[in-house]
């Protein structure tokens, strides 16, 4: 046992999850996976955990949710078989959902294999790394191109900031927020098309209530950020919106 | 254009990723494309057939000079530091999303069947993958995909190249398979 | 060593800077210094000789891949039309007014603690940001927001579309948990 210990303990960590571990026990078995004796299985699973336990090592909660799968499917495996088959046809094997979610696995996990082993670029070839200083003209560079920066580099320098100035409330960003600033930037871009517009022209064709709501709110915000203005006529009459300085 | 194979020669090396046909062509606004293709083409043979340590190749939509991989125990041995590689958690991870996206997180975690977010964060850190937007249901979940610099290090010419994945044969299969047990 | 030649033209493509002579020899610890030196000859004249786009030149102690001084006017044409990057400031200044628009200058100013003028205008000129309106306080300032170029730029439907902080956040804080397991 205590050999068996040891064997198991070197192959932990090199385990990727529960499915990668299933696969393991497995392939060690010999067992066909579209035909998994799951008492065998569960029995061994449940071994690697103990150990793992014993070791005092903390388990990831996969592994156990994994466990209580296992459990289950042994259970509805004892039950047994209706004699007569139902309408739909066959009976669905319990296994059948975890068979599908181990294939899957295995066929990515295959799939990483393969990736792993192409020519990686510094590691298996190689492209020129020394900048060409030609006599290339540097000031030449044409601003209006599109730019090669992704949007996880945009959010990337903004929560640099952030945590650099450590202001909490600059976190906040909610969704609600930044829906309602498009409708702002569209507001504005059409004001200073049309000069003046009522709420009605505003919200143009496409009436939701939603786009009435939002619209509604950003042009409250638009009057609280003292960007336009609201004129009235007449009591109930049509309120007409304006920027609030002239461009 | 005479010396059209010297000067896509002289782009390709000169551009800092995998030079685009279409940018070849813009630049040689006089050549036609399937000329600048045929040039192409005959670089890559005369390359080959040459037996050069570099070879030209078609890689994330462009055409990049690399040294050719069996002699990259020679060029390991000049840069002398060992690259940083993936761990397989990284690797899985980024199998999923190349074969799978546009995918959220949570997609990801059902199919490796466990948390996901280490290596998400090291893969857009090393700008394989990248965000692509938000899904439209509750939570906004964002979408993930790969980058054109997964194509760049993989030696992709483009996703279409990425091998099948065997699953979709084996899973009918095996349909069939359990069908057959319970008749 | 057969493929002398070869090995030397991949170890000068990769290289971060000019290949010495040297340094070449101590890569290929088997060969002699005049065999190298002797595949070095060959090589530059098989470039010459080919009227190839690229040359192998000494310069500065070593020997590198260039391409050719006639074919400069094409290569400057390309680089005319490499896409423009985003300076860090400009990538900050960016992010804080995707992020807290509409906004005027002093405003990104507090948060940044640097003036911003040159990254606005840089901003302004690419069409990523744009002046949305003006405030109707003391000194009418000048709103910005960001433009559908924007958009267009970092593949976004709409605003809400932009990473949430706090997911970033999360990524990162799970991450430390993984690796604090780990450690």
């Amino acid at each position: 046992m205590d050999n068996e210990t040891t064997n198991y303990a070197i192959k932990l960590d090199i385990f990727e999850g529960p499915l990668d571990l299933l696969l393991y026990l497995i392939k060690k078995n010999e067992i066909d996976i579209y035909n998994i004796p799951v008492a065998l299985i569960t029995e061994q699973y449940l071994q690697y955990l103990k150990i793992i336990k014993s070791l005092n090592l903390d388990l990831a909660g996969e592994y156990l949710v994994m466990a209580s799968t296992l459990i289950h499917i042994k259970s509805r495996m004892l039950l047994p078989v209706p004699e007569e088959p139902s309408e739909e046809g066959a009976e669905e094997d319990p296994r059948a959902e975890l068979i599908k979610q181990l294939l899957e696995y295995q066929s990515f996990k295959e799939a990483a294999a393969d990736l792993g082993k192409r020519p990686l670029l510094e590691r298996d070839v190689f492209t020129r790394s020394a900048p060409i200083t030609d006599e290339v003209d540097k000031s030449a560079e044409n601003d209006d191109e599109l730019m090669e920066v992704s949007i996880f580099e945009l959010i990337e320098a903004f929560h640099r900031l952030v945590s650099r100035i450590d202001k909490k409330d600059l976190l906040e960003i909610d969704m609600e927020k930044m829906s309602i600033t498009d409708i702002i930037n569209d507001v504005m871009e059409r004001l200073t098309r049309e000069k003046n517009l009522t709420f009605e022209e505003l919200l143009g064709e496409r009436i939701d209530r939603r786009r009435i709501i939002y619209t509604f709110l950003a042009i409250l915000e638009l009057i609280k950020l003292k960007m336009v203005k609201a004129y009235q006529t007449s009591a109930f009459g049509v309120i007409r919106i304006f920027p609030a300085v002239e461009s | 254009m005479e010396n059209i194979k010297a000067i896509i020669e002289a782009l390709i090396l000169a551009a800092e990723a995998p030079l685009a046909l279409d940018k070849i062509c813009v630049v040689l606004d006089e050549a036609e494309k399937t000329e600048v293709k045929n040039a192409l083409d005959r670089l890559i043979t005369e390359y080959d057939e040459r037996q050069s340590g570099i070879c030209l190749q078609e890689v994330a939509g462009g055409f990049q000079f690399r040294t050719r991989s069996e002699l990259s125990c020679w060029v390991k041995k000049l840069k002398g530091t060992k690259p940083a590689s993936l761990s397989p958690a990284a690797l899985e991870t980024l199998a999923i999303v190349a074969y799978r996206q546009p995918i959220v997180k949570m997609e990801i975690e059902s199919i490796r069947g466990v948390d996901v977010s280490a290596p998400l964060r090291g893969l857009l850190d090393k700008k394989l993958i990248r965000i692509v937007g938000r899904k439209d249901v509750p939570g906004k979940p964002i979408i993930y995909g790969t980058t054109k610099k997964f194509l760049e290090v993989f030696n992709l010419k483009d996703l279409s190249e990425l091998p099948n994945l065997r699953e979709l044969k084996e899973l009918n299969e095996q349909q069939e398979t359990i069908q057959e047990f319970y008749e």
